[in-house]
């Protein structure tokens, strides 16, 4: 399940849904990862684009990765402003065993980081930038150049 | 006619060309200085598929996106 | 911060008061592992007794672990039975950067599995039943044999 | 005196010796068949700190711990 939201995310009411809809699915661990933003290089907040057609197609191949371990993925995303100290990000699986959700919880959120279709901009002086230094291209970039 | 559309930070309306495949599409926008740097740092997706070569046809009404470097989270 | 609990753990509320005690840290990832009691093997449910002066000992060289690392880490575990589908263990871990967050987790929770001082009893037919199966002696064991 | 405690599973009440060391107490439970297998399996504890040798005097008023395999979560 792939979720997103217009500005920061309800962190405690998206962990208590997600945890509630698993509770008799018989997991044994459950990890969410959750970004929020740091108060870092001035900044007011920050600010994301999402694609979504690319992100749903990459969400789900990683819920099939998941699937074949008997574990399954959430994830939930904010699209535009969100502030210092708000959180912007929640990524979490479920797996009958811990090992399999402490490897695969490090594993898609790398992966997240390396190709999901979202791009992030500092908010400063009521500025939108791009983080093009935190930013990473796409493996397989620069075919047209 | 495929319609190109540039994502993120790239700051470009959509265009529509008559192309029939990426070489193509890369000879165009290898002339427009626009660009800039991102077509080096660019991953390239037909109607929502990364593609990782040229060798790719195209026919009319396929959508051709840039994406540029990217940072979620 | 470590925390003992009769019975089953409420996960949302504990999830939701650790969340907003470090809203203001400025630490950017937060990560939980939550461990919920799975229906296998015939059991009705787990029942744990903890010797707390050890976990405390253990807990804090932990501790001081993270606080090297700039991160942070929390702790909640049942004393007693816990049923079936409830949950029995929060393990968390709050740091400045993902990285340091992901890898703390894992280490973590691995190293609880193998040292604190908490033994589990499987609850089937009213009887509390050693699970001296899935137990881990802690290292330098034996000395006295 | 000091104080041995049997935690978790090891179903034995806690005894009170007039011992020097943890030598001395090896050799006591040694001769104690209702331990069975567990001192090869249980860790020491003295004054709730982990030991990882024999070498360790005891004094009045001690407490030896032991701890038998763990599995929380």
């Amino acid at each position: 399940m792939l979720e997103l939201y217009d500005g920061a995310l309800d962190v405690p009411a998206i962990l208590k849904r997600w945890y509630e809809e698993e509770a008799k699915s018989n997991y044994g661990a459950y990890i969410p990862f959750i970004g929020t933003i740091r108060d870092e290089d001035s900044i007011e907040g920050l600010s994301f684009d999402v694609y979504e057609p690319i992100l749903i197609s990459w969400f789900n191949s990683w819920q099939n990765k998941a699937k074949a371990k008997g574990a399954i993925i959430k994830m939930a995303h904010s699209k535009g402003d969100v502030m210092l100290h708000e959180s912007s990000y929640i990524a979490a699986v479920f797996s009958p065993k811990r090992r399999v959700a402490l490897e695969f919880i490090d594993a898609f959120v790398e992966d997240f980081k390396a190709s999901a279709p979202i791009w992030k901009y500092d908010l400063k002086h009521g500025e939108r930038i791009y983080a093009k230094d935190r930013s990473t291209a796409i493996q397989g970039s620069g075919i047209l150049s | 006619m495929v319609r190109v559309e540039f994502l993120g930070p790239i700051q470009k309306d959509p265009l529509a060309l008559e192309i029939t495949n990426l070489n193509e599409l890369a000879k165009i926008l290898q002339g427009d200085d626009e660009l800039g740097e991102w077509l080096k740092t660019s991953a390239v997706a037909v109607n929502d598929t990364l593609v990782s070569s040229l060798e790719c046809e195209l026919k009319d009404g396929d959508k051709v996106s840039l994406l540029p470097p990217v940072c979620g989270g």
